[in-house]
């Protein structure tokens, strides 16, 4: 609402205090300060690739040759993720608010919590010593009886460090945050809405259908993008899980996987020189124009779900 | 379709607060009976405990019995489910569900039991319930619009469409026109006069000409003071409350000396 | 509390009252190095208790990209200065002046497998060539069966591991299959293996994630620096006519056995490895790590600890501290020789 | 309550149509776990392989939810049955996601104890080669590290929030929380680079410093920080700023005074999740920040090592000695999660003594 | 202290929308004056305009004028935070900083504003606020506990204890007792006897027979319809107001035939 206010009235006429307008200028500046700092990386970011986007390159490739399959990579990896994390974390959460018994529930939400602490490296050590042999015979088991399935197109890797074990491991990281906020979204679900599914004879699950996934939709997508940001741009855990290769291909048991920006980023800067640099560079400008793209696609559709709540 | 409701020496505590005590009294079928009193008293809490829906609140439980038509709502292997399936419930603040239309809201609870409803039928029943509700020539030309783009008294009809579509046999109403203007709040109070032809009735009212216009029978509830229990007064027809109660405090309360 | 001055873990002996030296002195560079590195340091920083020194493995690029920049005052790096590096502008370097590459660290390259009940395997490049091509996938093929008669092979498929990320470990051992293999190593050298060529190998990243992936897997086999074998089964390389296994002294005689690299600036010693050598008890896959400084130093002082450092990392008391936690090869008595006289001649 | 009449009752109450007695998912879920054991073990004898406990636990969780359903379905209808269904379902991820919890805990628990000893928290690695010395540097240098990182953005973290609910409206509000929400995708590799460049502008080539690395993180704190703060804002009741403002205090002061400390506990809960989110981080600190063996308490000067870093260093050039560095490694992971842990205790003390105090 | 309020032809809208229309009225000093009338008709809108509390929504503004002893609240220049010192307010819902204790709540006025004061100032003015609300008694030894562990009619009147701290010269109260149980309702409503001595007061209420007990005159306002605008219908002595109004719908309204 702002309808423009007829001439006559009296709508500001206070004298600004100084002390309100320094406090308010703080705050703005504060927020100016981080569409700066963005900026300086958007700047740094473009600066370093514009070399390796016009070229040449080492090999005679294009540098959007060059960069489409750790692109690629980067999106199915977060996909997969994303595709186990959401779900579980939308049922842990529903789990934690409305299942499970109140004394417990916080400290399972606690404990869930806790995963969000686990430096990225650790991940990286326990995928590599842990999850990864723990997964091969299930994909040797998969690579075997379902192997016409191309997703597990023979031969499985013998070492189980594949797309999906990273997928799982990054799953995993992404898990804790987008429960958390889809817990507290779903604790903010309206009572009255509650109440009123099921003073109509609604079960618990009819109730969270009817009142609860409804309302925490747009939060449900808000958070999801939260956690997809975190996938796309992790870098160390999937550079030391991943058995790499660059490949383009959907096969997720095999030993040629697809690498991710972020990762390639890791494997590659350290012996980096020259043009290399800013191809390298130049591929962190894609990850980070990819999240500005998903956001903005995000608050669309959050903006075109949301059913105005007011009268 | 109405019945008869027996509430048999109910407590009810939240924790270890006890909120009411000793709750006794007999409800007719196709009635309208207020509950009426200051604040805290406790009128919502045993409104609620009519269809379970206390048990809603972590740590509330009740103790005693409710009997509708002779069978204990508190009995075992009672499903609180079906006991709300068959006394609806309207509440203080219009609740429609925001994310569904006019329509679906009026059909939101009827669809958990009957997927399979024909369309015609359906149609039948939205129209049958907005009329019940006395709101069916506001909204007929607009069914598809979000039933929260409706003004507060049409929301809180909207809602009462809601409630008698899975046909109760009770309908409980907490403070029903206590957020709503007078025009909307007369409309409301038509209605009720309208569904006790069918339905039995529950109402909790703040407003003493309210619950002396639409009821016929008041339960007046009291409370000695901060954390005691609220205990039920005296209950008896309306007429009787209103002008000559037999108790000194409903008396002090229904002339305005206290509350 | 092993940061105070006066050390208990200062070997007896210890010329620390004498040492005036003191400052900071940075490095970085090859990772291969980095255990060699820290036991460099720790021998140098016991004698010279006011000197700090660091070295950042952050890879051989890496390294040499900042001593370029003059980021770093010597850097590590498994291949010496390209001459195109040459050419332009170092840094902490008097201008002009040309850095020297100096070989003081020779590390034996292993190829490691997991099988289960096999320790070590004899085989020829060209079987090595074949697995890690994809040309051979099964332990019990017959290319691997006839040179170990009586070791019992399964006939589980190979699943060969390499580096994904840019290596000098990769380069040193596609440089052997390619001089020794040609025929069945096509694509030449490489320090990044390609995604598009001998796509059965599977890649992991640091010599750690080689040796994690290997024995974590099945049928598995890796290349990884010797030190880092353990239990793994490793395997004998066929030189000349006998099967050698990798020691310490094959490596150094690697090194030993082989020529310069011609046309280097005066004080430079760049190897040019010897791969396809057949003398007896000579390991040719090795890697060499080169400490690369500037001749002259603009700031005297990072000279003089550069000067000193470099003396102790070559003499024999530093080579023996880097053999002992990092199981790299002394370099012999003659190439000490040549390279203290370089470090000698550093300003 | 009393068993003598209810089943005569119970034969006439309308009410109680169809129901499974309490007890009996629990039943259900033992058959089927049963069941779920026997098929493991007769696949184990089959095949030769070791008895599975994960094959155990997969056939029998949808044996289960195969059975409640169908048993609902049958008793007590539909409706029931998927409501039955989706409390296995939903009890079922959050059991699943679970495991990694365990599993990575007890992995780094298991593994880091070994090097849990008074040397491990009391030495740097200076002139410490093979087996021994410790990570007091790497843990003095994270925590410095993480305090600048803190010291940078949270303030900008909260005046950001505080304008963003209390004054911000238009556009400008709008394009902060955009590109916060942008913020939060910044790979932190590419955070490191681009604190490197910075301050590479300013110091030369090759610089290395905690405060660079304190930048890097900050990158990734803010935006954490700020979504947190925003939210603890946006559940201060409007009664509370109404309260204060009708008692003619100043906007500013009616902020810093009355809406701040409502939702400090909040906020310093956010803070802690925000630093738990960056005190793991290790790419954009091996870019900026550096290696080194060294004692360094000065963030501004010189090479400072910090527990992630470590942790990958002690694991990427282990010398001869590996299982000596893969101690060092594990334990000063453990430590890293002790310490985030012990954050989350101190912010929940401090929560619990802020917080507003519940009425009644 | 107290002051005189004179308000001219006042209409108050909330960004397009028109919530309240031409209201005058004049306001003695040293008097209570209850406004009075059905949900939405603008009462607590109006009420806010008197201290420019309104003004913390986004997008109200007022047209006309209200004269504190006959300086224009609005008048350029003017300062809302010291029109809000003069003029205190005291809302539905008790709302005592939940992060402060007993005493530091009712200095609130004080310490929030940065003003110093000796110790010993301030314990006088505690004790003389809390006296002035009649709460020293049940609180004077507990001081120091937060104040939101007081029961609901306590923390009202720790809020009345807050707002009389700042020596205002007009109370404004918005349903002070709505929300409180009967006993406690009795206690403000003394309390409201007395602080008439000092304090122009203005107290919203939906309870006639509070409105009936506690004030000397009476204001009662209605509205046409949801979105319509709220207008002041009759102002009067109360006693007139409730015995013999002039207007028809204030007669229905205080004999309850609607609202
Ligand atoms: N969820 C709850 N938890 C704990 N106590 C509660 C809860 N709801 C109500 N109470 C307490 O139970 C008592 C009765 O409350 P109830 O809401 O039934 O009163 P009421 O008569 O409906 O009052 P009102 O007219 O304000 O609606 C009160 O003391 C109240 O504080
Ligand atoms: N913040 C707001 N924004 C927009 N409209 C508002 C706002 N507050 C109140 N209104 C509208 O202004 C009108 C008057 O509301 P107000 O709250 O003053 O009524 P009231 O008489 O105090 O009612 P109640 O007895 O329910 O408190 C109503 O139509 C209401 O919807
Ligand atoms: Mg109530
Ligand atoms: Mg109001
Ligand atoms: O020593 P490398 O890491 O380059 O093999």
């Amino acid at each position: 609402m702002t309808t423009a206010a007829p001439a006559a009235t009296t709508r500001a006429s206070a004298p600004n205090r100084p002390a309100d307008v320094i406090f308010k200028a703080v705050s703005t500046t504060a927020g100016v300060l981080i569409l700066i700092a963005l900026a300086g990386v958007a700047i740094f970011l473009v600066a370093q690739a514009v070399p390796a986007i016009i070229g040449p390159l080492p090999d005679d490739d294009s540098f959007w040759a060059w960069v489409w399959p750790l692109t690629f990579g980067t999106l199915w990896s977060a996909f997969l993720a994303m595709v186990m994390a959401v779900p579980m974390a939308i049922a842990i959460a529903l789990f934690i608010t409305h299942f499970a018994p109140r004394r417990l529930a916080s400290i399972l939400g606690y404990a869930i919590d806790l995963l969000a602490a686990i430096p990225s490296v650790i991940y990286g050590l326990w995928g590599i010593a842990v999850l990864a042999p723990f997964m091969q015979p299930a994909y040797a088991w998969l690579a075997e009886n379902l192997g016409w399935i191309p997703l597990f197109s023979p031969p499985a890797s013998g070492t189980g460090r594949t797309i999906l074990t990273a997928a799982i491991v990054l799953a995993v990281m992404v898990l804790p945050i987008i429960t958390a906020l889809c817990r507290e979204i779903f604790l903010q679900t309206p009572r009255l809405n509650e109440e009123a599914s099921l003073a109509l004879g609604a079960t618990r699950w009819e109730m969270i259908r009817m009142a609860v996934l409804p309302h925490g939709r747009s939060g449900i997508i808000a958070s999801s993008i939260l956690g997809l940001g975190r996938a796309l741009g992790e870098t160390m855990a999937v550079a030391m899980v991943l058995a790499s290769a660059g490949a383009v291909t959907f096969v997720v048991v095999g030993s040629q996987n697809p690498s991710t920006i972020a990762a390639n980023i890791a494997l590659r800067f350290p012996e980096a020189h020259g043009i290399t640099v800013n191809m390298l560079i130049g591929s962190g400008l894609v990850l980070f124009a990819i999240t500005l793209l998903v956001n903005a696609i995000s608050r669309w559709i959050i903006a075109k779900t949301t059913v105005d709540g007011g009268r | 379709m109405s019945k008869r409701i027996e509430i048999n020496d109910l407590d009810v505590y939240y924790g270890a607060f006890k909120a009411v005590e000793g709750v006794s009294l007999e409800i007719e079928p196709r009635s309208v009976t207020a509950f009426i009193g200051p604040s805290g008293c406790g009128k919502s809490t045993v409104l609620r405990t009519i269809n379970r829906m206390h048990e809603v609140i972590a740590g509330a439980y009740v103790d005693g019995e409710i009997l509708l038509d002779g069978a204990n709502l508190y009995g075992s292997g009672v499903d609180p489910v079906n006991v709300r399936r068959q006394i609806g419930m309207v509440f203080q603040r219009p609740n429609p569900f925001p994310t569904m239309t006019i329509r679906e809201n009026v059909l939101a609870g009827v669809l958990l039991n009957n997927r399979r409803m024909s369309k015609g039928d359906q149609d039948d029943l939205v129209e049958r319930s907005l009329r019940g509700a006395n709101l069916w020539n506001e909204v007929k030309d607009r069914l598809g619009i979000p039933g929260s783009g409706l003004s507060g008294g049409q929301q809180q009809r909207l809602c009462i469409a809601r409630a008698i579509a899975v046909s109760p046999d009770v309908l409980l109403m907490d403070e029903p026109c206590s957020a709503l203007d007078p025009i909307s709040t007369l409309a409301i109070e038509d209605l009720i006069e309208e569904l006790k032809q069918e339905y039995t009735i529950v109402i909790v009212t703040h407003n003493m000409q309210q619950a002396s216009r639409v009821s016929d029978k008041t339960a007046f509830f009291n409370i000695a003071g901060t954390g005691k229990p609220g205990k039920l007064i005296e209950y008896d027809e309306t007429t009787r409350i209103f002008s000559n109660p037999s108790v000194q405090s409903t008396e002090d309360y229904v002339s305005g000396r206290f509350g | 509390a092993n940061e105070s001055g006066a050390d208990e873990a200062a070997p007896e002996g210890s010329q620390a009252a004498g040492s005036s030296l003191s400052g900071d002195l940075a490095g970085a560079g090859a990772s291969s190095m980095g255990a060699a590195q820290e036991a460099w340091i720790a021998g140098f920083q016991t004698e010279n208790p006011d000197v700090n020194v660091t070295y950042d493995p952050a890879g051989s690029g890496a390294g040499r990209e900042q001593f370029i920049a003059g980021g770093v005052s010597f850097a590590g790096s498994d291949a010496y200065l390209k001459d195109e590096e040459l050419e332009g502008e170092f840094g902490a370097c008097v201008p002009d002046t040309l850095p020297v590459d100096l070989p003081v660290y020779i590390s034996p390259i292993a190829v490691i497998f997991n099988v289960e009940g096999v320790d070590s395997l004899n085989m020829d490049a060209s079987t090595i060539a074949k697995i890690f091509s994809g040309q051979i996938t099964s332990w019990d093929d017959p290319a691997i069966a006839e040179q170990n008669e009586g070791v019992e092979l399964p006939a589980t498929p190979i699943q060969p591991v390499h580096r994904s990320d840019d290596s000098g470990t990769t380069e040193n051992f596609t440089e052997y299959l390619a001089a020794t293999a040609a025929a069945d190593w096509t694509e030449g050298v490489f320090e990044t293996w390609p995604s598009s060529v001998y796509s059965t190998s599977e890649g992991a990243q640091g010599t750690s994630g080689v040796v994690d992936a290997v024995s974590n897997g099945t049928g598995t086999i890796g290349y990884a620096d010797a030190s880092r074998a353990g239990d793994l089964g490793t395997v004998a390389l066929k030189v000349g006519e006998e099967y050698v296994p990798f020691t310490a002294d094959a490596a150094a005689a690697a090194v030993d056995a082989s020529p310069r690299v011609e046309g280097r600036h005066e004080g430079d010693i760049a190897v040019e490895l010897d791969r396809t050598t057949t003398e007896a008890g000579v390991y040719p896959l090795v890697l060499i790590s080169y400490a690369i400084a500037c001749s002259e130093y603009q700031d005297a002082e990072a000279g003089e600890l550069v000067k000193a450092y470099l003396s102790y990392v070559a003499s024999e008391e530093g080579q023996a501290a880097g053999q002992e936690n990092a199981g790299n090869a002394p370099i012999s008595d003659e190439l000490r020789d040549e390279i203290l006289a370089v470090v000698d001649s550093i300003q | 309550m009393t068993t003598t009449i209810s089943a005569p009752r119970q034969a006439q109450n309308p009410l109680t149509a169809g129901q499974l007695p309490r007890w009996s998912p629990w039943a259900t879920l033992l058959a089927a776990l049963l069941v779920g054991a026997a098929v493991a073990g007769l696949i184990a004898g089959a095949s030769g392989a070791q008895f599975s406990i994960v094959t155990t636990a997969v056939i029998g969780f949808v044996l289960y939810l195969v059975a409640i359903t169908v048993v609902s379905q049958l008793i007590e209808g539909g409706r029931k049955a998927t409501d039955r269904f989706v409390t296995g379902l939903v009890t079922g991820a959050f059991l699943l996601a679970l495991i990694p919890l365990v599993s990575l805990v007890v992995t780094v628990v298991a593994n880091g104890l070994a090097r849990f000893d008074l040397e491990f928290f009391t030495y740097s690695m200076r002139n410490v080669v093979g087996e021994g010395g410790g990570v007091l540097h790497a843990i003095v240098g994270t925590l410095l590290v993480t305090l600048w990182a803190a010291i940078i953005s949270v303030p900008v973290g909260i005046f950001t929030a505080i304008y963003l609910v209390e004054y911000g409206k238009g556009k400008l509000a709008k394009a902060i929380t955009f590109f916060v929400d942008v913020m939060t995708g910044i790979p932190s590799i590419v955070a490191g680079l681009f604190a490197y460049a910075l301050f590479a502008l300013f110091f030369g080539e090759g610089v290395r410093s905690g405060i660079g690395g304190a930048v890097a993180l900050s990158l990734l704190m803010i935006p954490t920080v700020v979504r947190s703060t925003e939210e603890m804002l946006k559940l201060v009741p409007n009664d509370l700023r109404e309260a204060s403002l009708a008692l003619g205090v100043p906007k500013w002061l009616t902020i810093a005074k009355v809406v701040l400390p409502t939702a400090l506990a909040g906020i310093v809960t956010g803070v802690t999740l925000a630093v738990a989110r960056v005190i793991g981080e290790t790419a954009p600190l091996l870019i900026i920040a550096g290696f080194t063996t060294n004692m360094n308490y000065n963030v501004f000067d010189g090479r400072m090592m910090t527990l992630p870093v470590f942790a990958y260093n002690q694991y990427v050039s282990p010398g001869v000695q590996e299982q000596a560095y893969f101690d060092r490694a594990w334990a000063a992971a453990l430590i890293l999660i002790l310490i985030v842990m012990i954050l989350n205790i101190v912010a929940r003390l401090i929560a619990h003594f802020f917080a507003p105090k519940a009425g009644r």
